[in-house]
């Protein structure tokens, strides 16, 4: 045995950087066998502040390795299958956020469905890790695994609220088209590796920028492939009609990860894949992004505007999102990743306020989704009604949310990129979103409050996780540099490991 | 001889795969899964990957599609599916549509194009005869790919706590909305 | 200089300061204190107005021109204009019988209002209206006497629809308002020319302009057709001369100052103001002014024989009298346009004051069908009327005369057709003002018992304010007015009688109007082609007209030769059916465009914004469907993308 | 001579057998066995290609495949049981009270 | 010097006091108007000190405060004074207290004062923003208070209206914020420097830009400034959001809302893009031409008095187009001034309406009658507003209006004409209108309708008093303005290599050498 592994070029590995990998990973192990051990005698709060501590440790923890990548360099690790770089650390403070922000709203939830108990968490936190990974992969084999934890963890996630037949149905529905659309990016993989004898992105880029493959048939086929995979994840038209059931369906908390992480994780792999591996045929996608990007915008208001269900609403309205960011992916300058980060984080911070507000408001059962059970909020809980406001005009984009400056990165990466006609839809589409919130917002505060509707109960947890985020979302719609500056700086550069 | 295995294999498993597709029974449609996997196997002998070719038989034939029966059997699910009626309008034209664009296209990518490029090294790891496949694959398995490797564990570990919160006994929603405040039952596992 | 001149600024002061005054104290200070107020800042205006002639006659003719500016009113750009008097003969001459006619209406409204639930209302609307007509009339730029132009205007309105709880009387407002704004058009546009051509609206700098650089004769002859588009609205030349008639509605004080003394006149004074831009003009611009007169007099005179209503017939005749003064203007006869407008002023005044009188004894009746006799019950104000009868008759040698002859002599220099038929309206005038007169004030009274017939034929005669006709008591006991009704009538039929001395026609001396304008006309006045012998026998042809006018009007409504119902034609009692066409044109056709265009707005504009929204949302419908909640739907839309995306790369694979 | 053509052009074949019984099928277990069909197509085009590039990447590629493919039937098993105690013979036409 | 703090203070003064308002206890709710009216007076005080303090033979921006805001995107804080947007500034200061004292909202009175005081500080922003991205901010975000007082305290079709508005609008400015990036990034491309949305250096850059790209560019931005203005065809959210808006809603609407859209016309399009605004000119002036006889004549038709002083505002908006885009001095001056005369205009008129409806409750024309009879000083101080709506000289419409007609009529001489037109319809709507309304014998609804109480006549006061000093006496306004807007036409000029269409200088001559001339021609000067 000593001699196999003599013989063999043991990676050297750096830790560091992995550390938030491991955190968030290792965490949701510690958790489980906590749990298992001390079984009832842990308080009922236990698991959610566990799972905050963790996504704090996982910030902690980026931040060294931001400090170290802006010294030293964004370089790989674990034979290159890790990228180390700003790009990716970005992601995972995201990613964090969100598990955070999720863990404090999921509390209550769980109480209020009797869906007590560590699973959720541990999946929520292996999810992240998942996503983590994906944000992080310089191998497409990693990627790919990345995702399907993600992904996976998910399935379960939605499928979870035993109770009720939806929960389930968005489950299977999730899964089979999961898995579905999991067979095309891995056939994309593999064509991929087909036609350049690699899944290292790395490698494949220095391919790309040597030898002119432009018209290799395989490689084409498999950027194709990968875009179906990735579209399906982050919710791009044609592959979004899975969003709106699943998003309806599913335990809200869940949802709100769900937009927010998922759809980071998403993005921050499709960006690495392809504008990171493949950005030297940017030619050849770009045109399909465009493509998927107006298809998004299209369908994702269009559809928004005629539902009744506001988790159904905010599903179409995440397609939109989901539009708005590919016309970021589709400039495919730095300026383009910036925008797409900044945008991610904004909308996070959007969705998991909004989806938290959806939250408080659905009610036991998690049945008061429609659009009549926020009617005259304003009158009952106006501060409520406020909150949610705020994150449904920073959806919109209106100025002085951070919203707008997501919309106005995106557009000035399309505008830079001369894609003007890009930019204009977009905006267009942007109307027309702005309509569905405006449908939100007249039902809570121009329409009559139903006098038999219930006061809701509101535990602190989501009461604030719904604070931060507004706060997030005006604090940073009025300054939004410090966010602008990390998305700036978090280039994707995709190095071997060339560190000291 | 490689023509030959390969033509019987390949109608093995394209005949085991119409059979999971046609089969109106899952029971049958299983098996032809079976019939399916273990041509594959065959094949990757052919194609010199022994290790995966063991793999496949064992994991795939033998953990599986043995899952598989076992929650048809579980659920009792073996009903007949009536394939000759599609509720769904234009599905299975376009279906068929499809999956001949799939097909065709896939095809056109994959004759007209050179697979790497010309005088390139493996990459990953060359396959050689010196060591065995099964060693070859460990190599680059515990080296190259450790993060990956490592990255399965989570994969497992979800399926794990996927599996023990699906099957849980839940309190009839009735009951649950009575109690909502029980938590102690959910928490059990 | 003259110090008495830099007063003129005093001038349209007095009016501002009473309106301010009375709005501030009006119903305060209550009846008749307000009124006493209002006339007395008009006497003060007028005492003004009279030391700026002194002023004025102190200087050497050609230095009778004084600019005072008070300060920069709109200095924009090249735009530059001040507000700024300008004291001159012409200015001047008019606001000294603006002033003084309009004192004396003053006073007289103290009587006529009497008893007026608004009263200080009223007499705020008359200071303004002077006040405002004393700018059109003193400005020394066309901006300013824009100001005064369309002030005047407004305070029409105002008066107009003073009693405004009567729908007619509302509506005449507007209609005034309104058709005037269509030639406020013409003078709006005409400023702008001229700010383009000139660049200035000072009349000094103008006239500089023109005199020194010239003016192509085309901007010119632009210039002033536009400004008697606007000269047309306010002084009611036809087509424009609808509104006049119908601004009767107002109380008759107000009828006597605006419509028939002063702001009607605004026009003639504009194009006399004008005259050299008049000069530059193309020949055929002063004809058209001229034909435009005489058209407009000849229509308003046939149409003044069939009016029943006392004021229509005088308003008729006003239409018909600035006929006359558009025809002087058009033949270069300025100065004649002037003197008819000053005795026209005096006559016309007296003559509506006097119609005041009668409707105030009366009780408000003034369909003359209903009078008779009334010479006897009301002796000052019939003894007045017929001075003024006899002035605007053209009898010698009261003061119409004497400016009507002057115009004719005009018109004969300058078209004998013209002259003819100028002369027909002279005689007409006679006719119908005889008319006039002797069945308001001889013959037997047909006031004394309720006429049925004349009941049933009023209520079928749309013309009429049936308000007063319909609601007459059928017994009445006509009086004769106040004093302070009286007294103006007194002094305005001295006037009209002596008014010809201003401009006697026998040698150059006398014509002390002709002299005393000379420098405002900037040598552009018309001369007369021929001698004195000929304008004797004019003179004589006039006289014999009048007097046959007078005759024929007796023979008529006195010793009933012929019948008067068919001189009284229905198509000239209905005004030649104008008023009725623009009418049903604008109820008609006018307000069906205007309900299209409302529609278009409501259906295309709005309704295209309107469908934009329901196609999206109906687009929305339709994708619904596409979201069937069918997993395998979804499955296969996955496919289908993915199948398009590698058709889409295998184009790019040049495959 | 079998070329890599061969192998790959059957399984390009399978992932269409594979794609188009999804389609079609409604029995969630079949569609889960048409996701495994396509899964082994990719794993033949992946150890294909390594082959014929003569790297045993490919090979590594489908180890990871196999764990992933077998973590999903677990993962999807567990949420049919689940439904099937609900909703027992459920196709997956009949999931479908979430739409528009 | 300190004075360079007062823009943000002026800015920012109404937010903190909606901030106070936000933090008042629900129980104290009669403190909530004495703050609304306090900040928004002591807004208004502070703009008249700036109008005071400026400087007016200084054609440049004064009380300017420049920092640096994200760097990264070239954004900064900019904020900025000159003739151009000093009495827009003094309109809007003005505009607030005026609505505020004026109308109490029937419910829910701290979240209107908030609203309004917000609304404020997005106006004072948007005349005052410097920056492109700053003035787009402020832009947008008056959308959002304005929506919420149409939507909460509106009338009957409230929602409806309000959802058009944001939307209509919302749809201009999204491309403009396309053209705004196109042009600060290509203008960096072009001159190679760093990204900046800077107004003043993109002014001086303003040549730079490929002819076709400004002109699409300038597009965008007409667009989104011709749904705020608003311009043919793109009018109607106005009257709905108009007729549904409460009254102090209306007010702000018609006085400083839509003066944003042509305020951006003169800021942003004349001044960014002088050459695609020269080529777009006969559009854009036709279009207002359209507007002023089109505004008018549906105007004419309509049954509802709030609707029609409404499309009122189209024509009135109209002719400043046609002003501005006259493109000399007369022209842009009588815009901007027409801009000022509209809001106090249409404002009292809107006020009025207002007044009319908490009496009678309703806006339909057909049930009021006889007005005036009820309250005579409500009829009084009606006309006088209705009369400077309508144009008549000496009151403030008028100046504004023949200074535009006639910097057009040198400019364009036949749409001139036709726009001239439009005083004889404006007459004709709107003495229709009170013919109607305040004219004839009421009847039993309307006899015992209260006339104007002291609060009502408070409001009033200025307005009317600004509405007769103005016409009488524009020369405060006018000569601030001049400066500026000569810089920006000689700035046009440089940039453009064009000339702005003007006349000759005025004739140097009097009646005195007018009389040495004749003199010269001898006697042969008389008889022609």
């Amino acid at each position: 045995m000593l001699s196999v592994f003599a013989q063999a070029e043991i990676p050297d590995i750096q830790w560091l950087p992995l550390i938030p990998h491991l955190v968030m990973a290792g965490a949701a192990v510690v958790l489980l066998t906590i749990v298992s051990l001390a079984g009832s005698r842990l308080p009922g709060w236990f698991a959610s502040v566990f799972t905050m501590a963790a996504g704090l440790g996982v910030l902690a923890t980026a931040i060294p390795v931001w400090i170290r990548v802006s010294q030293w360099g964004p370089h790989s690790a674990v034979a290159d299958s890790i990228g180390v770089d700003q790009f990716s650390v970005f992601i995972i403070v995201v990613l964090a956020c969100t598990v955070i922000l999720t863990a404090l709203v999921a509390d209550g939830f769980l109480h209020r469905e009797s869906l007590d108990g560590p699973a959720f968490y541990v999946l929520l936190m292996l999810s992240a890790a998942g996503g983590i990974t994906m944000a992080s992969a310089n191998n497409l084999i990693v990627l790919f695994l990345g995702l399907e934890i993600l992904s996976l963890a998910v399935y379960v996630l939605v499928a979870m609220h035993l109770r009720r037949a939806e929960s389930q149905e968005a489950g299977i529905k999730y899964f089979v088209l999961g898995a579905f659309a999991s067979a095309f990016l891995l056939y994309g993989i593999a064509l991929v590796y087909g036609a350049t004898g690699s899944l290292n992105l790395i490698e494949i880029e220095g391919i790309l920028q040597n030898s002119d493959l432009s018209d290799n048939g395989l490689l084409l086929a498999g950027m194709g492939m990968l875009l179906v995979g990735f579209g399906f994840k982050v919710a791009a038209v044609p592959f979004h009609a899975w969003t709106p059931d699943v998003y309806q369906g599913a335990p809200s908390p869940v949802v709100s990860y769900m937009a927010a992480g998922v759809k980071a994780a998403g993005f921050a792999a499709m960006l690495r894949v392809f504008f990171g591996g493949f950005g030297g045929l940017a030619d050849d996608w770009q045109p399909v992004v465009f493509g998927l990007a107006i298809a998004s915008l299209a369908v994702g208001s269009m559809l928004a505007i005629v539902q009744t269900d506001v988790k159904r609403i905010l599903a179409y309205s995440s397609i939109s999102h989901a539009g708005f960011i590919l016309v970021g992916v589709q400039a495919a300058t730095d300026d383009g990743v910036a925008s797409v980060l900044f945008y991610l984080a904004a909308y996070a911070a959007m969705a998991i306020g909004s989806f938290a507000v959806i939250t408080l408001v659905s009610g036991p059962g998690d049945e008061g989704t429609g659009l009549d059970s926020l009617r005259g909020l304003a009158a009952r809980h106006p501060l409520l009604a406020a909150a949610f406001t705020v994150l449904l005009l920073s959806q919109a984009g209106i100025p002085f949310t951070v919203g707008f400056w997501a919309k106005f990165e995106v557009i000035t990466a399309a505008v830079d990129a001369r894609s003007f006609w890009l930019a204009v839809i977009a905006m267009l589409a942007a109307v027309v979103a702005a309509f569905l919130y405006l449908r939100i917002v007249v039902a809570m505060f121009l329409d009559a409050p139903d006098p038999d509707a219930p006061r809701l109960r509101i535990p602190r947890g989501p009461a604030l996780a719904i604070t931060i985020v507004v706060l997030f979302t005006l604090a940073f719609g009025i300054y939004p540099e410090p966010i602008l500056d990390l998305a700036d700086h978090a280039q994707l550069t995709l190095q071997h490991f060339s560190a000291r | 001889m490689e023509t030959a295995v390969f033509i019987v294999c390949a109608a093995i498993v394209l005949a085991g795969a119409l059979g999971v597709v046609l089969a109106r029974n899952p029971v049958h449609a299983a098996l032809s899964l079976v019939g399916t996997l273990f041509g594959m196997a065959v094949l990757f002998l052919n194609l010199e990957a022994h290790f995966l070719a063991a793999v496949q038989i064992i994991v795939y034939a033998g953990a599986i599609v043995v899952l598989f029966l076992f929650v048809i059997m579980l659920l009792g699910v073996d009903r007949l599916e009536d394939l000759s009626v599609e509720p769904i309008t234009g599905q299975r034209v376009l279906a068929g549509i499809v999956g001949l664009g799939t097909f065709g296209l896939a095809v056109a990518f994959l004759v007209t194009s050179d697979i790497g490029l010309p005088g390139q090294e493996a990459l990953t790891g060359p396959i050689t005869d010196q060591y065995s496949n099964l060693r070859q694959i460990a190599d680059v398995l515990f080296t190259d790919y450790v993060y990956a490797f490592e990255a399965t564990a989570a994969l497992l570990t979800i399926s794990v706590v996927g599996a023990v919160v699906m099957s849980r006994r839940i309190a009839r929603a009735d009951q649950a909305q009575e109690a909502p405040e029980s938590q102690e039952a959910a928490r059990d596992d | 200089m003259g110090t008495l001149v830099d007063l003129v600024w005093l001038i349209p002061a007095f009016p501002l300061a009473g309106v301010l005054m009375l709005m501030a104290l009006g119903r305060r200070l209550g009846e008749p204190r307000a009124g006493w107020l209002a006339t007395a800042m008009m006497g003060g205006s007028f005492v003004a107005t009279l030391l700026v002639f002194i002023g004025l006659v102190g200087h050497e003719g050609d230095e009778r021109e004084t600019v005072l500016t008070l300060f920069e009113w709109v200095p924009a750009g090249k735009l530059a204009v001040d507000i700024g008097f300008l004291a001159d003969p012409l200015s001047i001459t008019m606001a000294l019988f603006v002033t003084g006619v309009g004192a004396l209406i003053h006073l007289y409204s103290i009587g006529y209002m009497h008893g007026d639930a608004d009263f200080s209302r009223f007499f705020i609307y008359l200071n303004l209206f002077a006040f405002s007509m004393l700018m059109l009339v003193l400005g020394d730029n066309l901006l300013l006497t824009f100001l005064g132009w369309e002030g005047v205007g407004a305070c029409s309105y105002l008066l107009i629809s003073f009693w405004f709880t009567d729908e007619a009387n509302a509506s005449a407002g507007k209609k005034a308002f309104v058709t005037n704004r269509v030639g406020d058009w013409g003078f709006l546009v005409a400023m702008l020319l001229a700010f383009l051509t000139f660049g200035s609206l000072q009349y000094g700098e103008i006239f500089f302009e023109v005199e020194s650089h010239g003016v192509a004769a085309g901007t010119a002859s632009a210039i002033v057709v536009l400004l008697l588009v606007g000269a047309a609205g306010k002084s009611a030349q036809f087509p424009l001369h609808i509104w006049l008639p119908d601004a009767m509605a107002g109380p008759t004080p107000v009828s006597a100052l605006i419509h028939a003394a002063t702001m009607v006149t605004a026009g003639v004074y504009l194009l006399t103001r004008m005259n050299p831009i008049i000069a530059e003009a193309h020949g055929w611009v002063p004809d058209l002014i001229m034909w435009v007169g005489l058209g407009t007099a000849l229509m308003a005179a046939t149409i003044a024989v069939a009016q029943n209503d006392i004021k229509k017939v005088l308003a008729y005749s006003t239409v018909s009298q600035l006929g006359f003064m558009f025809v002087a203007v058009g033949s270069g006869a300025y100065v004649a346009a002037i003197f008819h407008m000053v005795t026209h002023a005096f006559f016309k005044a007296l003559l509506f004051l006097g119609a005041g009188s009668v409707i105030h004894g009366m009780d408000g009746d003034q369909d003359i069908r209903r009078y008779g006799g009334l010479a006897r019950l009301l002796p000052i104000t019939s003894m007045t009327f017929v001075a003024g009868w006899l002035a605007i008759a053209g009898v010698p040698p009261f003061s119409g005369f004497w400016s009507k002859d002057e115009i004719l002599a005009y018109a004969y220099g300058e078209n004998k057709v013209l002259w003819v038929l100028l002369l027909a309206t002279a005689i007409l005038t006679a006719f119908y003002m005889t008319r006039l007169v002797l069945m308001t004030f001889f013959g037997p009274p047909r006031w004394v018992s309720g006429d049925e017939h004349v009941n049933a034929e009023d209520s079928a005669d749309a013309d009429e304010p049936e308000a007063h006709s319909e609601t007459a008591p059928p017994h009445r006991h006509p009086h004769e007015s106040p004093w302070t009704m009286t007294i103006p009538l007194v002094v305005l039929a001295g006037l009209a009688m002596v008014a010809g001395v201003f401009n006697l026609p026998f040698t150059s001396d006398v014509h002390f109007l002709g002299n005393w304008l000379k420098p405002s006309l900037f040598g552009n006045a018309g001369h007369l082609p021929f001698g004195g012998g000929t304008q004797w026998v004019l003179a004589l042809v006039a006289i014999v007209g009048s007097l046959g006018g007078v005759s024929a009007g007796a023979a008529v409504y006195i010793r009933r030769r012929i019948d008067p119902a068919r001189i009284e034609h229905p198509f000239l009692a209905r005004a030649w059916r104008i008023d009725e066409i623009v009418t049903n044109f604008m109820g008609g056709p006018g307000r069906r465009a205007f309900e299209r265009t409302t529609q278009f707005d409501e259906q295309v504009v709005d309704g295209a914004v309107n469908a934009t929204g329901t196609m999206i949302r109906r687009g929305g419908t339709k994708l619904r469907v596409s979201q069937s909640g069918l997993v395998r739907s979804y499955a296969l839309g996955i496919a289908i993308g993915a199948v398009a995306l590698l058709a889409w790369f295998i184009s790019r694979a040049g495959i | 001579m079998v070329t890599a053509s061969w192998y790959l052009i059957l399984a390009a074949g399978l992932f269409t057998i594979g794609a188009v019984g999804l389609l079609v099928r409604r029995n969630p277990l079949i569609m889960f066995m048409c996701v495994e069909l396509m899964l082994n197509a990719v794993n033949l085009t992946f150890i294909t290609f390594g082959r014929e590039l003569g790297d045993i990447g490919g090979q590594v590629s489908v180890f990871f495949v196999l764990v992933v493919a077998a973590a999903e039937v677990v993962v999807g098993l567990a949420i049919v049981v689940a439904i099937n105690r609900r909703r027992p013979q459920a196709t997956a036409d009949d999931l479908s009270a979430l739409r528009g | 010097m300190g004075s360079s703090l007062v823009l943000p203070v002026i800015i920012f003064l109404p937010l903190v006091g909606a901030a106070a308002i936000a933090m008042i206890a629900p129980s104290r709710s009669t403190v909530l108007k004495p703050i609304a009216v306090a900040t928004s007076a002591a807004t208004g005080a502070l703009t008249l000190w700036l109008m005071a303090a400026f400087d007016k033979n200084d054609g440049g921006f004064q009380f300017t405060q420049l920092t640096e805001w994200i760097e990264s995107a070239g954004i900064s804080w900019h904020v900025g004074v000159d003739g151009i947007s000093l009495f827009l500034v003094v309109l809007t200061g003005l505009l607030f207290p005026i609505a505020i004292v004026a109308c109490d909202p029937p419910h829910d009175a701290k979240a209107y004062y908030i609203w309004m005081l917000v609304l404020e500080t997005g106006c004072l922003g948007v005349f005052l923003a410097l920056d492109l991205v700053l003035f787009f901010l402020f832009f947008e975000i008056v959308l959002i208070p304005m929506y919420f007082l149409i939507g909460s305290w509106g009338h009957e079709n409230r929602k409806y209206a309000a959802t058009k508005f944001f939307l209509f609008t919302m749809l201009g400015s999204a491309l403009m914020l396309v053209g705004m990036l196109v042009l600060a990034l290509l203008t960096a491309r072009e001159t190679g420097n760093a990204v900046t949305f800077n107004v003043l250096e993109l002014a001086q850059s303003a040549g730079e830009l490929p002819t076709i790209t400004a002109r699409w560019i300038f597009l965008s931005f007409v667009l989104a400034f011709a749904v705020k203005v608003p311009l043919f065809p793109v009018h109607t959210w106005l009257p709905d959001a108009h007729t549904e808006a409460p009254t102090a809603g209306s007010v702000i609407l018609a006085g400083v809302l839509l003066k944003l859209g042509t305020y951006g016309l003169v800021r942003f399009g004349l001044y960014l893009f002088p050459e695609a605004s020269r080529y777009f000119a006969p559009l854009l002036f036709t279009l207002g031409v359209i507007g002023i006889l089109y505004g008018a004549v549906v105007a004419t038709m309509q049954r509802d008095l709030k609707r029609l002083v409404a499309y009122s505002s189209v024509a009135h908006l109209g002719f400043i187009v046609l002003g501005i885009f006259s493109i000399n001095t007369e022209g842009i001056e009588g815009g901007l001034l027409q801009m000022v005369n509209h809001g106090l205009s249409t404002g009292a008129l809107f006020l009025l309406v207002g007044f009319i409806y908490e009496r009678r409750h309703t806006r339909q024309i057909s049930e009021m009658i006889g007005l005036q009879k009820a309250a005579p000083a409500l009829a009084a101080v009606f006309t006088v507003v209705m009369l400077s709506s309508v144009g008549l000289p000496g009151l403030n419409g008028f100046v504004g209006e023949f200074l535009i007609l006639a910097g057009a009529f040198v400019a364009h001489r036949w749409w001139a004409v036709v726009a001239a037109a439009g005083v004889i319809l404006a007459a004709l709507y709107l003495l229709w209108a009170y013919q109607r309304v305040f004219h004839g014998t009421p009847d039993d609804a309307n006899r015992s309708m209260p006339d104007l109480n002291w609060q009502e006549k408070l409001v009033m006061v200025p307005l009317v008093g600004l509405i007769v000093f103005l016409g009488v006496y524009p020369k405060p306004v006018i000569e601030r303005m001049e400066p500026a807007v000569n810089e920006l036409i000689s700035h046009m000029e440089e940039v453009e290599g064009f000339e702005s269409p003007t006349v000759d200088d005025r004739p140097e001559g009097s009646f005195e050498e007018l009389r040495t001339l004749i003199d010269d021609y001898g006697d042969e000067g008389e008889g022609h």
